[in-house]
């Protein structure tokens, strides 16, 4: 097709009037090309649901995505007729994003660290980040378990390492 | 039957034209002829508190005056082998099919929760005469 | 070569029109022209009896008077990662190339024992002139 | 953005006709209408040093004039459950979408090295004026 001139900042080249016409700010459309002659371009609102976040000459505006309730997604914000909507997670989820771009994720309940400090707390981006065991709490395989609920017969050197008190006292006073 | 999927017909890169219509979920024939008929769905899981999916389908049916039940003309089922994690699936759908003025085309699903309907280019449905 | 597909060209959704004719395995091209062909294969499994499939491939094959081997035109190959569980797996293609008349379009597949043929509406074979 | 990927347009199956023109990775658009814009993209791994690929994404984007965003037209994403083992998986998209003449075409994937571009008939892109 014909080579096209250069349209000054603002303006864009409408093929159908053969010259450059203003564009329509965001927010809105090119419901009517301006013509040959001397009317300029005609911009319309983008209806709802709809936005145009740059100035254009678009015939049309384009659909809002929607945030996905069933993996407990949630509207940061609202489209608008200059931005798409904005998703996030529900409190107390995280984003489980199927690659990189995260234009794709679902949200996963974020893991309770029982017995344990908080090295990190949850966050939209990041699930929480366990630390140790906290004060009061021995581990034991892969937990955190309460010193309150730990019996002479189960208290092992761990257990009485932390708990101390009435539990082997002899061993930790050796230490 | 299964859940029959409703589709946006007017905003973003949606669109009917030449007399083809949209109405209460389904596309409508115009005019009797040869049509290609297409359909993606991108199905997406798994969903909290939903038992796990072992497959997902996608079935373009037709509905006609001339026959009191539905026909089914394109049908896209695959099993599935997440193990738990978030998974995709797109099946997409396509062929040509003799329809009648009236006919009407929809999409049914296995499970309409595992539709991802988020993004207008992910999931769509269409047909042109040829 | 892979095993030749074999198909219904006039009951149920099957039909052939503008001097497109089935013969012998193969669609026949009228007039010299640009094409959209397409095909879906559902394959599944596993067959009692039948070492593990790994993967299933889809070829519509383009034979021609021109040329005494056949063209490959579209290919689709997917492996299969489904643990000894029954499983299914569509695979669609569809694209636009250039034919001679006399040309003949014929869908070959991995391994015929695999494909769904019970359904009309999920494994289907054709091509429209543009 | 992801990576676009380059297409051979005149050797092989791979032409274009009726000033529907390739330049810059692009499918140039030479008159505003209706549009059946399709592509299929092979995907194979694992590729060595690579780390494990979770999913593979096909986009096909459009870039116009009157806009100055690309917007995604067909998207085709798909979580793998591969065990370290080979393994390949097409996707294909297709549909119908409104074009003005100027407007560019592009297949956008989520890695490139991941694209089984050794074969014609496993990778394509293409349009065709309704």
């Amino acid at each position: 097709h014909a080579a096209r001139p250069r349209c000054p900042a603002g303006m864009n080249w409408i093929e159908r009037a053969r010259r450059c016409c203003t564009q329509c700010p965001a927010g809105t459309f090119l419901s009517q090309p301006c013509s040959r002659h001397d009317n300029d371009s005609v911009c319309t609102a983008c209806p709802a649901g709809t936005f145009r976040a740059q100035p254009n000459t678009s015939p049309k505006c384009q659909a809002c995505y929607e945030c996905d309730r069933q993996a407990f997604q949630s509207v940061l914000s609202n489209c608008s007729a200059t931005s798409n909507v904005a998703c996030g997670c529900e409190p107390g989820r995280f984003r489980d994003c199927l690659d990189e771009r995260c234009s794709d994720f679902s949200c996963r309940q974020c893991q309770p660290c029982p017995g344990r400090l908080i090295r990190q707390p949850c966050e939209c981006r990041w699930d929480t980040l366990c630390g140790g065991c906290k004060p009061d709490f021995y581990d034991e395989g892969s937990e955190c378990r309460s010193c309150r609920t730990s019996t002479p017969e189960t208290c092992g050197k761990e257990c009485q390492r932390v708990c101390g008190g009435g539990r082997g006292a002899g061993a930790v006073g050796l230490r | 039957h299964l859940p029959i999927l409703q589709w946006e017909d007017k905003r973003g890169l949606a669109f009917t034209k030449n007399n083809l219509s949209y109405s209460s979920n389904a596309l409508v024939i115009p005019v009797s002829g040869d049509y290609y008929v297409y359909a993606q769905v991108t199905f997406r899981g798994p969903i909290e508190g939903h038992s796990k999916t072992s497959s997902v389908t996608e079935i373009i049916t037709k509905v006609t005056d001339s026959y009191p039940e539905p026909t089914k003309l394109l049908t896209g089922t695959k099993t599935l082998s997440e193990e738990g994690n978030s998974w995709f699936q797109p099946i997409y759908l396509g062929a040509v099919v003799s329809l009648e003025a009236g006919d009407k085309l929809m999409v049914n699903v296995s499970d309409i929760k595992l539709v991802d309907y988020t993004k207008e280019h992910k999931t769509f449905f269409g047909a042109f005469l040829l």
